[in-house]
């Protein structure tokens, strides 16, 4: 019974072990660091955005007088001043973390998970139904993807839920097309030959030999597409088909664009512009690093 | 090679085929009626049907379909809903727009790219270039290309007031080519160029930077190197070698490129196909839609192709039968 | 954070005195919980005030208990799914333009409003109302029809089935040193059609040309095919009558006219006019074109030509117009609405004419103020003065710049490029740079374009008329205007029919105040509830 | 432009087998965990014409040698004591110098051929280009001496014009090979020449490479793990372990007459042909793995799997010590006849490797 | 000597053929790939306690035909008999059994254990796989296999394989070979990867297991010397085909066959005074998608004439249990083509 135990708290470590070793790592690397400090605060932001946020993003703000609060420069009521609408900036720039970390990572999962399905199954098999899937993928990728988001957003609704499926069927395709890449190598080591030779189902060798030995680029491609659907949301909602119940910092953008705004106002468009770029850098940051410090050719070996 | 380029040929036609045929349903599964573009004045619904069976949007939609594939292949995109002419013809003179920043913007963000990746990727490893320049190209590249034509307009345009930030300039009655050939022109496509080339300055820099760092491993470049020849020689070899991979993301890249051009036509009113990609979108002028994806689909399909042929002339290992 | 809490206070301690009262004495007598409620409303593509203005009417509704899904929808698709399409789910918060034949309330009244009308959203179907629409549109003489409207208004404001929110404000926004006498055109919206701001406009430079920037294209020069862009159309065509501020037509290329019986009308041309080639326009030409859109039935053109039955050329500059019915809106529709073609270039062409290209054609000819030179697809449209026109304005053309957003026709303004701008930037901004820069001139222009509540009428709760009456109560017309269009809205009047269209509104009808307390009155006395969190109940069956 | 191909040769033909003197060579590399010396005191010396091997299993450090007499390791090693080309110091030249010495004096036989030729350059191309490096001549001149060193290998002088992926394994080594040449370096260093070749192809290179030398006199360092290789062609043989000279001498008395444990297991563990009906040897293997370089044990760095080590060999380092013809680094090297004699039964290594 | 009981695995006529493989659209087309013949008409079999070994140079199909005893490959044609049962054609459970008793040691021990598993995992893997015994039962023959391959189980239980050295991966690998109780080993140049000082001790191993276990084992290799110390009989193959077969001491120290003698000239000696002669085979090996016609060395057969390059020698017995594929050793009373000449001299006699 003991023996169980120790086997299953066994199991989980070694399940976690790649995370943490990963982790290691990625924080000796000085780039990677500051990504993954990046993104730490970001996330921190995000899960304590309504008890930080100083109002409610979408309260009209009045003069004293009882005007709106138009297009106000920063003052020490707020801090990043308001919108042409009168809106908290800072209000709108603490939620909109939410949305971009939401998409990001459900997105990011959702297409680590397809892109590792399909990856795995094409790059292992082959033949036939690798011929099958990779012709699935030349034709997704033939699709230009910010015209295809915008039908897609249009024919489904501009809701969260959508976007993130939209970023899911957009960015698949070329997750598939590297995990099939690793998995083909994969599949050539002699481990993986051996227990084809020693009688190993297929199951078994693919979950016991080939998915523990590609989790790193699935999580390398995860990262990534966190940046991808982050960006793509950006720019969905820049061009005006974000989800309007929330607010997101495309959707700032897009709302500071359209009413003119732009030049007046910098302090409406810079934050949520300076965010975004914060945000999708750091992901590339952390991306690169672990690229960097898993390909042995780019090991910088001093 | 010519086998090869058959195979490839009919394997992109199958692309094009399936894509056209997404989209074509993507579109007709889609809430709106195009018709409504005129109905503010209240059309009547005699007059509503008149205008469907003019479109060829009243029979089942596998009648549309069949008709819609029909027409394609004599070349015949259909009528734009909103203009009333051939979608073909309304799409023709966006995209020599678009070629105008796409095209150099392209080859100039490649070209500096990869020249500045050289750089980057010959520095020592850990200095102050190496770390720079992976820190500057990084955070570029996490620039959403509006975030970037924002930018380039508050400061150039509508701050320093170098340079105009809208369209593409006032011909002065120039037709032909000499629309395109004056400096007013030329003055109008300094931004949106820049931001085209500064989105794809990052990803090639970067690439072209683990290439080399990549190559600089090799034995090849040892040998290389042991034969006395200047390091300019060298990196030479190492950047030839780094091509490859370089071309093997460009064309293909162009999905997710074609995506980054049409924000920056957004931003700059430039009277692009990306733009007016997304205006027949919003109006439902599906003909205008279809065709522009189906032309951004062969683009990239033979993109792909191109890379192809350009990899095994700048790769000799490959041989294609 | 003042307001925040402030607000909040408010909101409670407004809403949690009833509460008590009601909540403890209704808790076991609750009915069905009234469910969540589709909002749709203009999605980005029109602008962010829609959703704000969305925003905030449905802050205010919450207080009744109810809870919103905000569904942003493109125009496109909203005017096919919502307006036509008879797809309204809930509620919806959309706007109407100020076009000049709405000054004609037929749009308000019938279109929209009438049982069977295509356009009838709301799906609200009253017969007794239906018959005053249909009645009012034969009334050729326009104190009975008015005496018909103000009645069909009251009856419309007893049921209120759906029910205006905001007058739009538009706003023109002009390069006053370069230009004067640039003309204030409401109550109709400066870009869609009245000739007058452009047409009295004086240069003060040696810079002939109007440059107006915009941020669309118009698709077509064929009148027969363009809808959605009349008012340019205007400028290179004539059309019998123009409409005025007053809401009653005057003469343009008609010089007069008159009812020879209920169906018939005689027109007199006027014999001055030329086409852009040199050509005289006749009465031939003016017959040519009518029967020929009576013939061919435009889609486009099918609503307002719908009753001509023909015409007939009486001499070189006279006709008459043959009606099916007695049309009270003819003068203010049809005859604003007719562009003139010139028989001698279109009489012999073969093809579909509603599709004719005719810019490639070469007859982008009409007869008005100005000429067509080129256009270039989404970068502008180039038009010279018709020097001989009876109104031919005091410049020497005007260019139309199709800009795409408001930053460029911002700057466009800013550095002198263009010398007016219209709605398609934010009237706030306008206003804003009319303040901020000496050499720009912000006229502001109230308009009768209306931004309105649809109901589903068909459907609970809406189908309850105290409901309808609790919600238009609770309706904050005045925070709308403010908070959602900037201050550039005013509050909308009663009925159905703005107030901005004169002799035509209602004025007697009783005006509805915003109190939220009072509304969840109605609400209790109808037998709706309140649950603990405050969410609404129907009453028990 | 035949007299300037002419010319060429001629300067070429003149020049003189070089004299390599390496003297206390110590290569440190950086390392996550610290320093790792790879090398340290290597010292050998080259008679001009002769040929000297270096022989060692994967991990002693061989390369590295070869690496640093022509300056090739990273920037994160850093190298001292001296490497001496007729008496200039290699390690201690300008960039310019070294640029010119590269190749006109030492030039380089690749471990992998596979790798060593770029894939996107012909290898005529190639070839010339290591020519026109040094010697101010046209394209064609360099080419008309590539085909000549072509033809010196035995390859068809008309597959310079092909890509390194057209030839064959042996092929590629035999370009290789005549590439070395090019410039007829006074020192040839040869790194692995014929690893992960076929027998029969080994042969023939290693017969070629050989023959050339023997021809033109030049001198040569050949680096390998094959024992067998090395005592066909090297006068001198020096044996490193762990980043160190353990043995050097005479080729013949190295192998024949060890006086070095490790060069002892190394032969008997050596697979040998031997005449019909003799018995076969038992094959020995030495037990245990090469040290940790960043944290080395003290004492004799072989200790730990020497069957003879004694408590003395585990606390202190031996020195080279002269022993018949050779230089010995054991502290026991008087013993040498004795364990001689222990080393060739399979028993006194295989204790050990049960007692690990 | 086939069909006996102590024969474990028998090859008869065995080929394997590869076709190249092309994608949807050009199958579509009818686009025709080539057939790369690596394995083209091999007969061989293995008793139990035997090892014997196959040498040639690369590409020479040696590889293929260890895979195609294991099962790896299915054979084009020919057939497999394992003791008295056919494999050749075997699928699913049976080729699972099969696979079993056959086991493969390959060549890289770097890469051919998961560096995620331990060696307990690795070695249990096996049983796991086909369900063999409950969680004692596996753990005491973990046990076994580990002290049989000379890797005490406490020490080395719990160890990743990074943790290992080069030839205790081996060691490693012939273990979990080993724990199914095969009766058949195909090892593929085990040892070609090792440094010198460790590989006797896995060729050593291997024959002791041999000899204990009563294996039969496939020795695969082109290193020669290497060979000669564990191998009870030898065969050399040459572009698909055994072109020579025999004791291991009769294969090595007198070869008949023309590129047998070349190649075992080709080994270096250690001891310099021994003079060898030197090795000049002209040409490369033919492509294994064009075969020519004749004997496949003629072309670089000194001695090849008319016959060679037009009639392929079949295996002749030169001498009692010594087989070799060379019209040389075309009996005297044979003849094939009288109207070609055959060949005389033996080329490098």
């Amino acid at each position: 019974m003991s023996q169980t135990i120790h086997r299953s708290v066994a199991w989980v470590f070694r399940a976690l072990l790649p995370i943490v070793t990963t982790f290691r790592m990625l924080i000796q690397d000085r780039f990677a660091l500051w990504g993954l400090s990046i993104f730490g605060v970001f996330i921190i932001v995000a899960i304590i955005a309504p008890w930080i946020a100083p109002y409610d993003p979408f309260a009209p703000m009045m003069t004293e007088t009882g005007r709106l609060m138009r297009l106000a420069p920063p003052s020490s009521d707020h801090w990043l001043g308001t919108t042409a609408f009168g809106n908290d900036v800072l209000s709108q720039l603490i939620m909109g973390s939410r949305v971009a970390l939401r998409v990001g990572l459900v997105a990011a999962l959702a297409v680590g998970f397809i892109s590792t399905l399909v990856g795995v199954i094409s790059g292992y098999f082959g033949g036939i139904i690798d011929d099958i899937l990779m012709r699935m993928t030349d034709v997704a990728l033939s699709i230009p993807t910010l015209p295809f988001a915008i039908v897609a957003v249009g024919l489904l609704g501009p809701s969260v839920d959508n976007i993130i499926l939209v970023i899911t069927l957009l960015f698949w395709r070329n997750g598939a097309r590297i995990i099939r890449s690793v998995v083909l190598t994969e599949r050539e080591r002699v481990f993986v030959k051996w227990a084809r030779a020693a009688g190993a189902s297929h199951l078994h060798i693919i979950l016991k030999h080939i998915l523990p030995n590609i989790l790193r680029v699935v999580f390398l491609w995860v990262t990534m597409s966190v940046a991808f659907a982050v960006l793509t949301e950006a720019s969905l909602s820049f061009l005006g088909l974000g989800d309007p119940s929330i607010t997101s910092w495309g959707q700032m953008l897009n709302t500071a664009f359209a009413s003119g705004a732009l030049r007046s106002a910098w302090w409406w468009v810079a934050p949520p512009s300076l965010m975004l770029i914060a945000l999708i850098s750091s992901l590339y940051l952390i991306g690169r690093a672990y690229e960097e410090q898993t390909n042995p050719r780019l090991k910088d070996h001093s | 090679m010519r086998a090869y380029i058959t195979r490839r040929l009919l394997q992109a036609i199958l692309v094009v085929f399936v894509v056209t045929t997404i989209m074509f349903f993507m579109f007709r599964i889609m809430p709106a009626d195009p018709t409504t573009m005129f109905l503010e004045g209240g059309m009547t619904e005699e007059a509503r049907q008149v205008l469907l069976e003019e479109w060829g949007l009243n029979g089942t939609i596998w009648e549309q379909y069949v008709l819609y594939m029909g027409n394609l292949l004599t070349g015949d995109f259909g009528n734009s809903f909103f203009y009333r002419k051939p979608a073909w013809e309304v799409l023709f003179p966006f995209i020599i727009n678009t070629l105008w920043i796409a095209v150099p913007g392209l080859l100039l963000g490649a070209f500096i790219g990869s020249a500045l990746g050289m750089i980057v990727g010959w520095a020592p490893r850990g200095g102050k270039v190496e770390r720079s320049g992976i820190l500057l190209a990084t955070i570029i590249r996490g620039a959403p290309s509006f975030v970037v034509g924002i930018g380039l307009l508050a400061v150039f345009s509508s701050y320093l007031n170098w340079v105009p930030g809208y369209g593409m300039g006032d011909p002065q009655g120039q037709t032909g080519l000499m629309r395109y050939l004056n400096w007013d022109f030329a003055h109008h496509l300094i931004l949106p160029l820049c931001a085209v080339i500064i989105f794809f300055i990052p990803e090639n820099l970067l690439l072209m930077r683990s290439g080399v760092v990549e190559a600089r491993t090799e034995d090849y470049i040892e040998l290389v190197r042991a034969k006395g020849v200047s390091e300019k020689r060298v990196a030479w070899h190492a950047g030839r070698n780094s091509m490859l991979p370089l071309i093997t993301w460009l064309f293909p890249a162009l999905a997710e490129t074609i995506a980054g051009i049409v924000v920056v036509e957004i931003v700059f009113s430039w009277p692009g196909v990306g733009r007016e990609l997304v205006l027949a979108v919003v109006r439902q002028d599906y003909p205008v839609a279809q065709a522009a994806f189906f032309l951004l689909a062969i683009m990239i399909v033979l993109a792909n192709l191109a890379a192809d042929l350009t990899y095994s002339k700048l790769d000799p290992r490959v041989a294609y039968k | 954070m003042n307001y925040l809490v402030k607000s909040v206070a408010t909101a409670t301690v407004g809403a949690g005195s009833l509460f008590f009262a009601s909540a403890a004495l209704s808790q076991e007598k609750l009915g069905e919980i009234v469910p969540k409620l589709s909002l749709a409303y203009y999605a980005a593509d029109m602008g962010p005030v829609y959703e704000q203005s969305a925003r905030v009417l449905s802050q205010e509704w919450a207080k009744l208990g109810l809870e919103f899904q905000m569904r942003p929808i493109q125009f496109s698709t909203f005017v096919s799914d919502i307006i036509v399409g008879g797809k309204l789910e809930d509620m919806a918060v959309f706007s109407v333009g100020a076009d000049p034949d709405r000054i004609d309330p037929v749009f308000y009244l019938n279109n929209i409003s009438a049982c069977g009308q295509r356009a009838n959203g709301s799906s609200w179907c009253n017969e007794e109302y239906t018959r005053l629409a249909e009645k009012q549109l034969t009334q050729v003489n326009s104190d009975e029809r008015r005496e018909t409207i103000h009645q069909m208004q009251e009856l419309f404001q007893s049921q209120i089935p759906w029910w205006p929110v905001t007058n739009t404000v538009y706003g023109i926004l002009y390069n006053s040193d370069k230009w004067e006498n640039v003309t204030n055109p409401s109550p109709v919206a400066a870009h869609e059609n009245l000739v007058d701001p452009w047409l009295a406009a004086r240069p003060l430079t040696d810079d002939r040309i109007m440059d107006w920037a915009y941020l669309e294209d118009v698709s077509t020069y064929n009148p027969m095919s363009e809808e959605g862009a009349t008012g340019w159309m205007r400028f290179v065509y004539d059309t019998f009558a123009k409409i005025g501020a007053d809401g009653k037509s005057r003469p343009w290329a008609a010089e007069s006219w008159e009812f020879t019986d209920d169906t018939t009308v005689r027109v007199t041309l006027r014999d001055d006019m030329t086409f852009h080639d040199g050509e005289a326009v006749t009465a031939d030409d003016a017959v040519f074109t009518i029967n020929k859109i009576v013939e061919i039935q435009p889609p486009t053109m099918s609503s307002r030509i719908g009753n001509i039955a023909g015409a007939t050329k009486i001499d070189d500059h006279t006709f008459e117009f043959n009606l099916k019915t007695p049309d009270a809106t003819f003068e203010t529709i049809a005859m604003t609405y007719l562009f003139i073609l010139p028989e001698h270039l279109w009489a012999d062409y073969e093809g579909d004419m509603v599709n004719r290209d005719v810019v490639a054609d070469g007859v982008a000819i009409g007869s008005g103020p100005f000429m067509f030179k080129e256009w270039r697809v989404n970068e502008l449209h180039d038009l010279r003065t018709h020097k001989a026109h009876f109104a031919a304005p005091a410049y020497d053309g005007i260019r139309r710049l199709a800009l795409g957003q408001a930053d460029a026709i911002r700057s466009t303004m800013l550095d002198g490029t263009a010398d007016i701008a219209t709605t398609v930037l934010p009237v706030a901004a306008m206003s804003d740079l009319g303040m901020q820069e000496d050499f720009l001139e912000f006229i502001e222009i109230p308009s009768h374009g209306t931004m309105m509540t649809w109901l589903n009428n068909t459907k609970p709760p809406f189908s309850d008329l105290e409901f309808r009456r609790a919600l238009k109560t609770a309706t904050a017309r005045q925070r709308a205007a403010i908070e959602g269009w900037l201050g550039f809205a005013v509050p909308a009047g009663e009925g159905n029919v703005p107030r901005q269209t004169g002799q035509w509104y209602n004025s007697d009808l009783e005006p509805v105040a915003f109190d939220i307390d009072a509304a969840r009155k109605i609400l209790e006395d109808a037998g709706y509830g309140w649950d603990d969190d405050g969410r609404l109940h129907y009453p028990v069956k | 432009m035949s007299i300037e191909f002419e010319t060429l040769r001629g300067t070429l033909e003149k020049k003189p087998p070089v004299r390599l003197q390496v003297q206390d060579l110590c290569v440190t590399y950086k390392s996550a965990r610290g320093p790792m010396k790879a090398i340290s005191g290597v010292s050998f010396d080259v008679e001009p014409g002769s040929n000297f091997g270096l022989v060692g299993e994967s991990g002693c450090g061989k390369s590295t040698v070869v690496k640093s007499l022509m300056r090739l390791l990273p920037a994160s090693a850093t190298t001292s004591g001296k490497v001496l080309l007729d008496g200039n110091d290699v390690l201690a030249m300008n960039r310019q110098q070294l640029s010119r010495v590269r190749w006109a004096q030492i030039a380089l036989i690749t471990q992998s051929a596979m790798n060593s030729l770029d894939p996107v350059f012909t290898v005529g191309d190639q070839i010339v280009e290591s020519i026109r490096a040094h010697a101010d001549v046209k394209h064609a001149v360099a080419w008309a001496r590539a085909e000549e060193l072509f033809a010196m290998v035995g390859l068809p002088p008309e597959r310079l014009k092909e890509f390194p992926h057209q030839f064959s394994g042996g092929m590629r080594q035999r370009a290789v090979i005549a590439m070395a040449f090019s410039l007829n370096a006074g020192l040839l260093l040869a790194d692995e020449p014929t690893t992960a070749l076929d027998p029969i192809m080994q042969d023939q290179i290693m017969s070629r490479i050989r023959d050339i030398q023997k021809r033109l006199h030049r001198s040569m360092v050949l680096v390998t793990h094959d024992i067998a290789v090395v005592s066909e062609t090297c006068e001198r043989v020096a044996i490193m372990y762990a980043g160190r000279i353990v043995e050097t001498g005479p080729t013949h008395d190295v192998l024949n007459k060890a006086y070095h444990p490790y060069t002892m297991g190394l032969q008997n563990a050596f697979p040998k042909v031997v005449a019909k009906g003799e018995k076969k040897p038992p094959l020995i293997s030495i037990s245990g793995g090469v040290p940790d370089l960043a944290n080395p044990p003290a004492g004799c760095q072989f200790a730990p799997r020497c069957p003879f080590a004694t408590a003395q060999c585990r606390a202190e380092e031996p020195m080279l010590r002269t022993a018949g013809n050779s230089l010995v680094a054991c502290h026991h090297m008087e013993r040498a006849t004795e364990f001689r004699r222990a080393a060739l039964k399979a028993e006194t290594w295989r204790v050990e490797e049960t007692l690990q | 000597m086939s069909g006996d009981n102590t024969t474990v695995i028998e090859g008869r006529n065995l080929k394997t053929h590869f076709e190249g493989r092309n994608g949807l659209i050009s199958a579509m087309l009818g686009g025709k790939s080539e057939t790369v013949h690596a394995l083209d008409g091999v007969d061989l079999h293995i008793d139990k306690k035997e090892i014997v070994g196959i040498v040639g140079e690369s590409g020479c199909g040696k590889s293929t035909l260890g895979m195609t005893l294991a099962r790896m490959y299915e054979p084009t044609s020919g057939q497999i008999l394992f003791g008295q049962q056919d494999i050749t054609n075997l699928h699913g459970s049976k080729l699972k059994s099969y696979r079993g008793s056959a086991q493969i040691i390959f060549q890289d021990p770097y890469s051919s254990l998961n560096p995620r598993l331990t060696v307990e995992q690795i070695i249990r893997e096996p049983l796991n796989i086909h369900r063999i015994g409950n969680e004692t039962e596996k753990a005491a023959r973990v046990a076994e296999v580990l002290n049989r391959v000379q890797m005490p189980p406490e020490t080395y239980l719990h160890r990743f394989p990074s943790n290992l050295s080069g030839g205790q991966r081996q060691r490693v690998a012939i273990a979990r070979a080993l724990v199914l109780r095969p009766e058949l080993i195909v090892a593929d140049e085990p040892v070609s990867m090792l440094d010198v000082s460790i590989q006797a001790g896995i060729l050593e191993l291997l024959n002791q297991l041999s000899k204990e276990l009563d294996l039969a084992v496939l020795y695969i290799s082109h290193d020669i010397a290497t060979v000669g110390y564990i191998c009870d009989r030898v065969a050399v193959m040459y572009l698909g085909r055994i072109v020579e077969q025999g004791s291991s001491d009769d294969v090595m120290h007198s070869p008949l066959h023309p590129y047998s003698d070349r190649l075992m000239a080709a080994v270096p000696s250690i001891d310099a005074t021994a003079s060898r002669e030197r090795v000049h085979l002209s040409g490369e090996v033919p492509s294994p998608t064009n075969i020519p016609a004749g004997c496949r060395f003629a072309a670089r057969c000194p001695a090849a004439t008319a016959l060679c390059h037009t009639v392929e020698p079949e295996l002749y017995e030169a001498r009692p249990d010594h087989k070799v594929r060379c019209h040389l050793y075309l009996p005297e009373d044979r003849d094939l083509r009288p109207d070609l000449e055959r060949p005389k001299a033996h080329p490098f006699a």
